[in-house]
């Protein structure tokens, strides 16, 4: 049972949902005994988690640091979907160039990137959970 | 080829019980942990389901020492355990 | 039942803890309603009677929780709350096993109080 | 019922039309998923099955719907659509009411096409 | 003083019937038009409450001819009168 | 039954609900019908209305510039709970300085405004009406 690889599926939001949250728990736990999360993807309003101007209250967890740490502390590939994402206004620079839009938003550490990469996953990790609003 | 079914909210419940087979297991997260503590909940699965709730989300909620003796708690690394030894996880 | 309950705003909790951060939010009002001098009830309807169920240690899941709130609603003249009869039946539970004083109603007096109350919001 | 039914994902509808956009979003993947040349199914489910309800205008309020991705699923190779038989009754329909062609389940039905199936997410 | 019940999801219908006096009304909005063509609906509610449903919803999702005779279609405009001449809304 | 004044609560994000869309429908018909409607509130997950960085396909409504038309011809009043939006990522220029933050995103005709201005709404109102996800 060890050394399995998962892709997990975060499709609800951080304060909506506790999706984001029991993603986290469940990583840490797979990692721990001894697997691999080969990818993390957002899909529909789980896409906001890759907001980097949100600012919770400072007793509370930042769910996007969070997951930001544990995906640099494991190589934890964190891609976005970029159509949910655009619509929602999570956007990197480079589209926000493309939409003639100032600001940007895509916190550090997500790739906003397309359905293929969910699709990719789901076809070759051994489990794909997904975590719903 | 049983499924691993991950309920997170009470309200789900009806279209889970559409696709339980009596093969599959239910794990209650998140919110849907107070199903752990309802009257009628275990009456209305199919016989032979495997019924688990996350210890962390019953504790959490005060509900750990009020859960049904039917219904198995689950550290985080044994939910792990258990949605690789189904076949599938299906998340409602 | 204190039968002549007229609220200027109802908050209804229909959710268990830590279903997102509804009751948190809806706490959130209650405080702000009471410190405008507008008379707040609350009821706790269905799983929302979960709400105020002891022993709830959110810290496990890193999470808040809104024990402290709900500690403080008597600090806010919030004194007024309301559970569902048929929720503490469904739950086991009795009003003696929760976390702050409350008053039992059954249907029609979960009714009266909506029918006697100018807002109402549900969380 | 096609008994050798086993696909690579199986994506199941449980909300009626124009709920947030859950049905489009199942849809994106659906057809995502045949491009991969990965074998999809799709299942509706409880208020899922109104998906399929003929006469939908998503433009009365300004919505797109979802009637040209059903549509194009069979462009997509995508033709194995499963209604649940006792959400027709529900809601008084028969699969010729339907949009698509599609077969009606029993619940062992619906339960094979999960047990046969690699992967499943439900919308 | 009757209120006006807004609901917007069908499970949501269990919480709003125990706030629902037999001399309110309910108003089916967004996806809970569903509700408008389920066989069972009508009968789960309190005799005399008046049942509405908003005309562009229903038709939106192909419902307006199926509808219950039971359930009046409201326009836009008479949905806003209907919040107004109720003693407050409560929505679900 | 002319003249009355309301106050909408929109509590839904939009994609993850209709909310936003059900309340434009109620306002425009409200303001049809004679009606005043003196302050659009957004709580909870409403907040993300008001993201300014939104990219909704083009042949889709876009529910943010609706409410910023329907807002400026009528003279609507557009408050966003700060806490709720900062949380949620929704940030303008002022706070986005406060926190450090080099970006921000709050749509233009939004105001960053406390929970107080739902209450006094509710408060002075005819009617509120709440829109819930």
């Amino acid at each position: 049972m060890t050394d399995k690889t998962l892709v997990l599926n975060i499709c609800g939001a951080p304060y909506a949902s506790l999706a984001p949250l029991s993603a986290l728990r469940f990583a840490k736990a797979a990692l721990a005994t001894g697997h691999k999360i080969q990818r993390v993807f957002f899909y529909q309003e789980g896409v906001t988690l890759a907001n980097g101007l949100s600012c919770p209250p400072q007793d509370e967890i930042n769910l996007t640091k969070e997951w930001q740490k544990l995906a640099a502390e494991h190589q934890v590939e964190l891609a976005v979907c970029v159509a949910a994402a655009l619509k929602r206004g999570i956007i990197d620079a480079k589209e926000a160039a493309r939409y003639g839009l100032e600001q940007h938003n895509l916190a550090e550490g997500f790739v906003l990137t397309g359905l293929g990469q969910l699709v990719d996953g789901m076809a070759n990790a051994d489990r794909t959970v997904t975590f719903n609003s | 080829m049983a499924s691993l079914h991950q309920l997170n909210a009470q309200h789900k419940l009806a279209n889970c019980l559409k696709l339980l087979a009596k093969t599959d297991s239910l794990v209650l997260i998140e919110a849907a942990v107070a199903l752990a503590v309802q009257a009628d909940f275990l009456q209305q699965l199919p016989q032979g389901v495997s019924v688990f709730a996350l210890s962390s989300d019953l504790q959490a909620r005060g509900l750990l020492n009020n859960c049904s003796p039917a219904i198995q708690p689950l550290s985080d690394a044994e939910w792990v355990a258990a949605s690789l030894e189904a076949d599938r996880v299906c998340s409602w | 039942m204190k039968a002549s309950n007229s609220f200027d705003l109802l908050v209804v909790f229909t959710q268990p803890p830590l279903t997102a951060s509804l009751a948190k939010e809806g706490l959130d009002l209650s405080l702000v309603n009471s410190t405008f001098e507008q008379q707040t009830g609350l009821i706790f309807l269905g799983a929302g009677v979960l709400q105020l169920h002891p022993n709830q240690q959110p810290d496990i899941l890193a999470l808040k929780g809104t024990q402290a709130m709900l500690q403080a609603l008597g600090l806010y003249d919030i004194n007024q709350l309301f559970v569902d009869e048929q929720a503490l039946l469904d739950y086991s539970l009795t009003t003696a096993d929760l976390l702050l004083p409350t008053e039992s109603c059954n249907p029609l007096q979960l009714q009266k109080l909506l029918a006697t109350s100018r807002n109402v919001l549900t969380f």
